[in-house]
């Protein structure tokens, strides 16, 4: 792990905090275009909610203070998990960044649970319930993808895989299709924002939350979002920095640029659904899953 | 899931942007809009027709000795006009005015205040100046201003007592 | 204490929906203002699920006696600065219903009641209207948060007089 | 009464025997049966199930000023014959008054039953009882409609500083009564199994503002409570406020100039418009698609617009008077108003296609909030509900009233009673009422639009329904001296609400916001003036630790 590795992760952790709020009001103003009105008037409409949250009162209800806890995991796990990604060099945690990566992201999805166990509302509770069944389904998928893609390029290491994998085309598109679905679920998108959803759970996990503390849940959110579009974007990259061999810097830039790409288009994907309910989005995501991991698996054992 | 996205995207394209940049554009008014009234204090003569008919008491009317005082509060109004439809002079227009919006109550307030009458008899103040001036002009026509000027118990006082000198005559 | 209107305000206001018993026609009217015509987003505002979320609560309706203790719940529940805008005649006064025996009538006698058990309302603004036209209450809150000044202010005219 | 000797009609023979006298309150129209108090079940269960009547409302009145007791008006309908039944029951004690429950054969007189309990203090006798209407802390011997108590009487808050506890039952999910799903303070208690609805509790009657005594009060004349009438709802204020004013014409026998009609007929179709435009919205946002919501909402703003220049106002019209309309439609105006049409026809037609593609919408709404045929009789429902569960049910074409016998239309009506097809049948009225607008335009006859030259009779009597976009709105005068004697107004969601309970047991949770939402309630209709019992006693399973609290209220 040299200087310029850490030197650029730490960037690309500051860029994801800096920028997934605008990433969010991007979302926002593509939402109100498709919605034909204009929006939010600046692009740092999120910041200034931010902003705004944090010179406010805190009201906590009782028992609530523990929530402080499983919120900062939630953030730090996030950001750890961002830093098992290859910013166009290593990752400072290769060769063992596929396993961070998994172990990580996990740790932001069971905490942001926890969010909702210990502020104790009913909304919450079953609004974590609910994140809970879909997480149990989609991390399953999700360590089974990560992995496919992985196997795909010969190389059990993202940041290896950027310098000497060695891609099979086909299986390596079966495996990513399974990974990007998995990220848009663990972007908690329309129609999966299951946990929050606002008619039925009034913004279920963070509903207790005010002031300073809701701007950290905010934030959380939008790095689980940014974690999930910077993997995909990461999948995406992969092969392009392996075979034109756009490393460093230019290789920062690919991924971030990539990562906003798929932002854009997850927001776009969540601005034209509704919301699904939970017995039927695990039914629906179980029936894709399981195929696609099988074509993907038996693609990769048979060496195609 | 494309064909939901393709037929989101052709809707928002053929709607376009619809926004109407209020404050900084017009509003969205069409020129029947009834918003709060406004009354002609130097047309209105204080009889209280639109006290009468105004469903939500936004209209009242506040007595005391030699003043009466007709309150327009804005914050109770419902809006409906019928003030303006009742009102004999035509002092209550209503206009186009919705923006209303204060932190202090009192701003929504409007006051016509009438001085009243003084009766030349006893001295009593009765009846709005205005009110009291028409009714004489329109029993001038008939001949017998003589007492109008005088408060209605004074009138009947006066009144027996002519008929009495009449009578006795 | 009085805490000031944070400046940051004026660029996010979050905003929760308290109906007190209205006719619906100022609720329509709020949601309305979300819609693309008249899209309140353009000044930050979004519509929160929960009034821990929220800098200002738009409250419609004269306060019926059955909603009065939850009213009072949920205006606590806000963090401060605590901001209300009353919305149509009913929250300003109690409108039609101003002396029915089921409601209190209006935000004044509620703030009173507010007071005694001490929740602090930071500011407050009215807005007139029966209903509310959706750009009257994006007037308010504009006036509300002070991106805008008031127009109307009290009139009190001698009769004869122009 | 006005009175009308005229036999009794052929479909009432199976009761005659019960019935002590009849009047003909208006010829083919409304009937009124005297009938005794111990033959009131009697009379219910044969209107009810013999005849087939459907249940409107019952009305308590303090007719103890006229008479020295009270009484209880049962307003039946036979739809096929467009007539209205009034049962008419006298009380003559006036300490405590009391009369018989028809409940158990008419399950519809449920809460209109506790209504006058609550209102009145007219006990209804055989079932079982509690407060519906008035807060909890209201004192138990104020009853506020009766004539001897003053409009304003406030009586002292109970505690005053005490916070209420809401959701105080651990094994439920509180929706309500500030939930973003409603947009108006009511309060459902989802008991759930898991993610499945086993039961639900409603604590109504948040918005009960106590317009009917409202109206009596010296506050008020005829022509202001029109005003009032219109307050009773923001969404469909219109209907309200023309039932009223249909009804103190046909008490006071008003002549009303038929241009005023045609308006009339044309204003309610445009209220129409506007509702079912932000029904569709608000489901499509309950279903978590945003799009939906702003499309249609940007498509009904049109007719919002459209509504203003009409009348003046974008809702709360303010144009009836009793005797007419207050404004004409200028000939000027309806080439405007057919580019409107025209715009609005188009636009839901894209957007109500674009709302079902979306896969998770349809699904949500297929098979969910089930209501069946045999229920929704059993519970007189009304309107769309009625029509998506296969009952064919349209004032407009039972009980003609206004323009309505000149124009045709078509009654939309599916037999699944799921949300689809209420969804469906409010869709395809949109351009029932498009068509309908355009044939008023253009029959609508030269004229006067106002008869200011009226005198109303004190102790007349009337009955009047109008479709309002929710369904059937009754309204029921006694006339008085200079304003109404008694005025009831049984608004749609009323009707409505308690068909919710089978719709939504066993359903998931995440579809109870669009199964509540399907009805379309309007809770400020409903709650003018009033908790279902879990009449179950079914056991219900918790779904989180109990003590929760609701984030308002912590």
């Amino acid at each position: 792990m040299s200087f310029i590795n850490l030197a650029l992760s730490l960037a690309l952790l500051g860029v994801a905090v800096a920028i997934a709020p605008i990433l969010d009001t991007v979302d926002r103003k593509l939402r109100a275009r498709l919605h034909s009105r204009i929006g939010p008037p600046t692009i740092l409409q999120t910041w200034y909610d931010i902003a705004k949250l944090l010179r406010k009162e805190i009201v906590v209800s009782e028992g609530g203070a523990a929530v402080i806890v499983p919120l900062s995991m939630t953030a730090a796990s996030a950001l750890l998990a961002l830093s098992s990604l290859p910013p166009g060099m290593p990752s400072p945690f290769a060769p063992l960044d596929l396993l961070y990566l998994i172990m990580f992201s996990a740790a932001a999805h069971a905490s942001f649970i926890l969010i909702a166990v210990s502020s104790g509302n009913v909304y919450a509770v079953i609004g974590g319930f609910r994140e809970f069944v879909l997480v149990s389904v989609n991390e399953v998928a999700y360590v089974l993808g990560l992995t496919a893609v992985a196997l795909s390029t010969g190389v059990l290491s993202f940041s290896g895989a950027a310098y000497y994998g060695d891609f099979r085309p086909i299986p390596y598109i079966v495996s990513f299709a399974l990974l990007s679905l998995c990220l848009y679920v663990s972007s908690a998108r329309i129609p999966f924002d299951l946990g929050e959803a606002e008619p039925e759970l009034a913004s279920g996990v963070l509903i207790e939350l005010s002031g300073p503390l809701l701007a950290f849940g905010i934030i959380s959110v939008l790095l689980k979002r940014f974690l999930a579009a910077a993997v995909t974007a990461t999948a995406i990259a992969l092969p392009i920095m392996r075979y034109s061999g756009v490393y460093g810097l230019p290789g920062f830039g690919l991924l971030l640029g990539l990562t906003i790409a798929v932002w854009v288009i997850h927001a776009l994907i969540a601005a034209s659904l509704g919301r699904s309910r939970v017995g039927v989005a695990v039914k629906t995501l179980i029936s894709l899953y399981i195929p696609l991991t099988l074509l993907a698996y038996t693609l990769l054992l048979f060496g195609v | 899931m494309v064909k939901p996205i393709l037929k989101l995207i052709t809707v928002a394209k053929e709607a376009g942007v619809v926004t109407r940049k209020y404050p900084y554009d017009s509003p969205l008014l069409t020129e029947e809009f009834r918003g709060k009234i406004e009354i002609d204090a130097s047309i209105c003569w204080g009889c209280g027709a639109c006290v009468k008919a105004c469903p939500s008491n936004a209209l009242t009317i506040r007595e005391s000795m030699d003043v009466r005082e007709l309150v327009y509060f804005a914050g109770r109004c419902i809006f409906c006009g019928r003030c303006a439809d009742v009102c004999p002079t035509g002092a209550i227009k209503v206009t186009k005015e919705f923006e209303l919006a204060t932190e202090e109550l009192e701003d929504l307030e409007q006051v016509v205040i009438h001085r009243k009458v003084k009766c030349p008899i006893c001295g009593k103040h009765f009846v709005p100046q205005p009110l009291g001036r028409y009714v004489c002009e329109k029993c001038a026509k008939g001949g017998v201003p003589t007492y109008m000027m005088v408060c209605p118990e004074c009138r009947r006082k006066v009144g027996v007592k002519k008929m009495i000198r009449c009578k006795g005559g | 204490m009085r805490v000031r209107t944070p400046r940051a305000l004026k660029r996010s206001i979050w905003v929760f929906h308290l109906n007190t018993g209205s006719c619906n026609a100022c609720d329509i009217e709020i949601l309305d203002v979300l819609a693309p015509f008249m899209d309140a987003e353009r000044f930050g505002v979004k519509l929160v699920a929960s009034p821990r979320h929220a800098d200002v609560a738009l409250l419609t309706g004269p306060i019926t006696r059955e909603t009065l203790p939850k009213v009072v719940n949920a205006l606590r529940a806000m963090p401060r600065p605590r901001l209300v805008l009353a919305i149509g005649a009913c929250a300003v006064s109690g409108g039609i219903w101003h002396d029915s025996y089921s409601v209190i009538g209006g935000f004044p006698r509620l703030k009173k009641i507010l007071e005694e058990n001490g929740v602090v309302i930071d500011r407050v603004v009215y807005v007139p209207g029966c209903p509310a036209r959706p750009e009257a209450i994006i007037y308010g809150l504009a006036v509300l948060v002070g991106l805008l000044k008031k127009k109307v202010r009290k009139e009190v005219k001698e009769a004869g007089e122009r | 009464m006005n009175q009308h000797k005229d036999p009794l009609p052929e479909r009432l023979r199976p009761i005659e025997s019960l019935i002590r006298e009849w009047l003909w309150i208006d010829r083919g129209r409304t009937i009124m049966l005297d009938v005794k108090r111990e033959n009131l079940v009697e009379v219910a269960r044969g209107l009810y199930k013999e005849i087939g009547a459907f249940f409107k409302t019952c009305a308590g009145v303090d007719e103890r000023p006229l008479w020295g007791g009270y009484a209880v008006h049962h307003i039946f309908g036979i739809d096929e014959e467009g007539l209205d039944v009034v049962v008419y029951v006298r009380i003559p004690e006036k300490d405590y008054p009391w009369v018989p429950s028809i409940v158990r054969e008419v399950p519809a007189a449920d809460w209109c039953e506790l209504e006058f309990r609550d209102l009145l203090g007219i006990d209804p006798r055989g079932r079982l009882t509690q407060r519906l209407v008035l807060p909890d802390d209201w004192p138990e011997e104020v009853k506020p409609l009766r004539k001897d108590v003053p409009y304003g009487y406030r009586p002292p808050r109970a505690e005053e500083t005490k916070p209420a506890e809401v959701g105080m039952y651990p094994s439920g999910v509180p929706v309500g009564p500030y939930h973003p799903a409603l947009h108006e303070p009511e309060y459902f208690e989802l008991y759930v199994e898991g993610e499945e609805v086993v039961d639900v509790r409603y604590r109504g009657f948040h918005v009960h503002r106590g317009i009917e005594k409202l109206a009596e009060s010296p506050r008020f004349d005829y022509n202001k409570v029109t005003f009032l009438a219109e307050r009773i709802c923001g969404i469909c204020g219109f209907v309200h406020s023309c039932a009223y004013v249909m009804a103190v014409e046909r008490a006071g026998k008003v002549e009303v100039p038929e241009r005023a009609e045609y308006i009339r007929a044309l204003l309610l179709e445009v209220e129409r418009l506007h509702s079912h435009l932000l029904w569709l919205g608000v489901a499509a946002h309950l279903l978590g698609y945003d799009a939906g919501f702003m499309h249609a909402w940007r498509v009904r703003e049109k007719t919002m617009i459209l509504a203003e220049y009409l009348t003046g106002s974008r809702k709360t019209y303010g144009m009836n008077l009793v005797g007419g309309v207050r404004k004409d439609i200028t000939p000027e105006k309806v080439p405007k108003i057919l580019k409107v049409l025209e715009e609005v026809a188009k636009g839901t037609k894209k957007v109500a296609d674009m709302i079902v593609s979306v896969p998770q919408v349809r699904k949500r709404l297929e098979g969910t909030g089930v209501l069946r045929k045999s229920d929704a009789a059993a519970l007189s429902v009304v309107g769309p509900v009625a029509r998506a569960s296969g009952l064919n049910r349209d004032v407009r074409k039972d009980y003609p009233y206004l323009a309505y016998k000149d124009v045709s239309f078509k009654v939309p009506v599916y037999s699944e009673g799921d949300n689809l097809s209420r969804t469906l049948v409010r869709v395809e009225e949109i351009f029932e009422s498009i068509e309908i607008i355009k044939q008023l335009l253009d029959r609508m006859p030269p004229g006067e639009v106002l008869n200011e030259e009226w005198d109303i009779e004190p102790g007349r009597y009337a009955v009047t329904s109008v479709e309002a976009p929710r369904g059937e709105d009754t309204h029921l005068l006694i006339t008085g001296v200079g304003r109404p004697y008694r005025w009831r107004v049984r608004a749609p969601t009323y009707a409505n609400i308690p068909a919710l309970r089978p719709m939504l047991r066993g359903q998931e949770l995440a579809d109870a916001p669009i199964t509540i939402a399907s009805i379309d309630p309007c809770f400020s209709c409903t709650d003018r003036m009033l908790v279902i019992d879990v009449r179950t006693g079914k056991r219900s399973v918790l779904v989180t630790r109990p003590q929760v609290k609701v984030v308002s209220l912590g």
